[in-house]
């Protein structure tokens, strides 16, 4: 590769980057929405048993 | 209307009042603005320009009202007063010119000092330089105590101040230098003059909310 | 003169007041009951326009001028005497004959011989004292008290005793107290926070 | 129920991002001709747009806050505060982007001249400070206002600070780099007005997608309350 083209590659590499990044820390969060959900199901389900 | 100015009169007053008799602010900001000059002349090596220099004053002139905008609302912050003053019949945008206008004073009684100072230790100071500081004062101290009573909501308070007005002082920076050292100051007396006029209304108009609970 | 339905107010996540209804008329006297934490305060503070709920609605009918709030902190700045504290609340209120007035309350609360000292050497019931006459300063309609008998003697509770008997028919009343026998053959209605 | 409408807008929203993009880059590569410049114009192709996006974030989070202060609307708060934070995003790229380009065709990290590169460094730390602010407060309606009123004071600075940099390039850099090269060809600006569509609605549908996260945090807290 050229230097005008390993420019052009890392820009585009940080944007993606910052996609990639995003869609990692949405992936976090959405496992811990998940736990919760679960918890709080959990927790229905004792008080309907209870 | 003049019901709103005796308002602003009154709460001025009486921070000037409190200032005069527990000497907190004032001292501190002279002491300040003239160790900073100091400073300043040791962070200069041999050789700089004096235009270095105006550009080191505008540095000396936003930390010292800095210094001031942490103690403008001390005195509320401290057992709830501001409480006092919002349950009073007072437009709470005049709590903030008031608040303004004394911030204001304490800063200008600073650089009373800190320009002969600064025309001492380094060069004179020309006309463009005092309507420059003089323009450049009232947008700081308008946006600094809006952001000062929104820092005093918070839990850093100390820290949040300098973060939250930097970003807003570097336009005032811009134009003060600019007004200092160009050989057309006009413009960018314009453009200070220009910064006060949206920003003191905004400060203004947004005060009322940043100070509801 | 106030009308609450379903007020709610939280700070951060913590509902402090919840789901409170609430009618207190014209010349009403409701006594606040409930131990510490309970929401005492917030509801005061929320009546008082210092706070703005975070559910339901809240209708006060009065103005800001009409308000006299006494809360824990007695809102007069340290370093100025009781004089120009009790000034500079009667310039902003516009209290008619501001000196004969102030003069008169600190008369009546037994402050008159400290009017020129600092705030900041009076003892607590001194400063509850303070606050009162600048509670009072306006003539409200409406008082909104927290403890008042806070920090005060017995010569100063019996002081608040006469003072209150005395505004009872022409103001409403809101007063939060740990100690309700004192107002008790006050109260037209109650509030017990749990 | 608008609940419903609005979740249905994340997929939507996604896939147009998706579709968008991938016609980005297949314009940029192999339908934009190379021109004088070399390959400076590939990045400008991403760079460019995502700035526009950044300052479109910030004029969105600025909007949801005045309607907060105005009408009363809630969630316009959550609404700014979602705008601004994707704003502080891709503010980030930009800078980045804008490094790269600035090293790439004047040999320099970074350029002083080079005004909105300054201007989104301004940006980046007034907007930081937005986060400061937002974090240092309890949750309630003053830190609603506060925000609102500082995400008001952001596009005032906007145009502020552009005007304060374009001036003081007059006494700090006497000489600007002429930054507009030969006029744009017809493909040249077609494919950069796919690439901004592309990045409008990247950020579309990060923003529905993170307003729907954070409705739903919200949901589950009131039902763990409910629960408790």
């Amino acid at each position: 590769m050229t230097t005008e083209e390993k420019y052009v590659a890392a820009a585009y590499l940080v944007v993606f980057g910052f996609v990639l990044l995003y869609l990692v820390i949405m992936a976090l969060k959405l496992s811990r929405l998940e736990r919760e959900v679960g918890e709080l199901t959990e927790l229905a389900r004792k008080r309907r048993d209870g | 209307m003049s019901a709103y100015f005796s308002d602003v009169l009154t709460l001025a007053q009486k921070d000037l009042r409190l200032e005069l008799r527990v000497r907190n602010t004032v001292p501190a900001m002279l002491l300040f603005v003239v160790s900073a000059l100091v400073v300043f002349h040791f962070a200069l090596p041999a050789g700089s320009s004096d235009l270095a220099a105006k550009g080191m004053l505008w540095v000396a002139i936003v930390f010292t009202a800095l210094l001031g905008l942490g103690r403008a609302f001390v005195a509320e912050r401290e057992q709830r007063l501001l409480d006092g003053l919002l349950l009073a019949p007072c437009d709470r945008s005049a709590i903030w010119l008031a608040k303004t206008v004394s911030v204001l004073g304490f800063l200008v009684v600073a650089e009373l000092v800190a320009l002969p100072a600064f025309a001492i230790f380094f060069s004179g100071i020309d006309g463009a330089t005092i309507a420059g500081v003089a323009l450049a004062d009232l947008g700081i101290c308008a946006v600094g105590t809006l952001l000062a009573a929104m820092a005093v909501a918070g839990r850093a308070r100390e820290l949040l101040l300098p973060l939250l007005f930097l970003p807003l002082a570097i336009p005032i920076v811009v134009g003060g230098v600019g007004a200092s050292v160009a050989d057309d100051p006009g413009r960018y007396l314009g453009f200070l003059a220009l910064y006060d006029a949206v920003f003191a209304i905004i400060s203004w108009a947004s005060f009322e909310y940043v100070v509801t609970e | 003169m106030i009308r609450a339905r379903g007020l709610g107010r939280s700070f951060g996540a913590k509902r402090v007041v919840r789901d409170l209804d609430l009618d207190v008329p014209r010349g009403g006297f409701l006594l606040v009951t409930g131990p510490n934490g309970s929401g005492k305060t917030t509801l005061l503070r929320l009546v008082a326009g210092l706070l703005v709920p975070t559910a339901g609605e809240l209708e006060v009918d009065t103005t800001r001028e009409r308000v006299g709030f006494l809360g824990h902190e007695p809102l007069v700045y340290r370093e100025l005497t009781a004089l120009e504290n009790l000034d500079l609340y009667g310039r902003l209120y516009r209290v008619p004959e501001r000196r004969e007035r102030i003069g008169m309350l600190l008369e009546r609360f037994g402050l008159w011989d400290v009017r020129n000292e600092r705030a900041d050497s009076f003892s607590r019931g001194m400063l509850q004292r303070l606050s009162l006459c600048r509670t009072l300063l306006h003539d409200p309609e409406l008082l909104v008290l927290d403890e008042p008998f806070n920090a005060l003697d017995e010569e100063g509770s019996s002081l608040l005793d006469r003072e209150l008997a005395e505004l009872r028919p022409g103001a409403t009343f809101v007063v939060a107290t740990h100690d309700p026998d004192r107002v008790e053959h006050l109260a037209s209605d109650r509030l017990a926070f749990a | 129920m608008s609940t419903s409408l609005r979740n249905n807008r994340v997929p939507l929203a996604a896939g147009l991002a998706f579709a968008l993009i991938s016609a980005a880059i297949a314009l940029v590569f192999f339908y934009a001709p190379v021109d004088e410049d070399g390959l400076n114009q590939k990045i400008f192709y991403f760079h460019v747009p995502i700035a526009l996006t950044a300052y479109a974030c910030f004029i969105w989070g600025a909007w949801k806050g005045l309607m907060h202060l105005w009408k009363g609307k809630p969630g316009a708060d959550l609404e700014s505060y979602v705008a601004i934070h994707l704003g502080v995003i891709f503010g980030a790229m930009t800078l980045i982007t804008g490094s790269l380009w600035a090293k790439y065709r004047w040999g320099h990290w970074w350029l002083w001249s080079e005004r909105q590169l300054v201007l989104f460094l301004v940006l980046f730390l007034f907007y930081s400070a937005y986060f400061m602010l937002r974090f240092s407060v309890e949750p309630g309606p003053q830190r609603e206002n506060l925000c609102a009123v500082y995400a008001i004071f952001g596009v005032i600075l906007i145009p502020i600070s552009f005007l304060a940099i374009r001036l003081a390039n007059q006494y700090i850099h006497p000489i600007a780099f002429n930054r507009h090269g030969p006029q744009m060809a017809t493909s040249q600006f077609a494919t950069f007005c796919v690439c901004l569509a592309a990045m409008l609605a990247l950020f579309a549908a990060l923003y529905q997608f993170e307003l729907a996260g954070k409705r739903l945090d919200e949901k589950l807290r009131e039902l763990r309350e409910l629960l408790a």
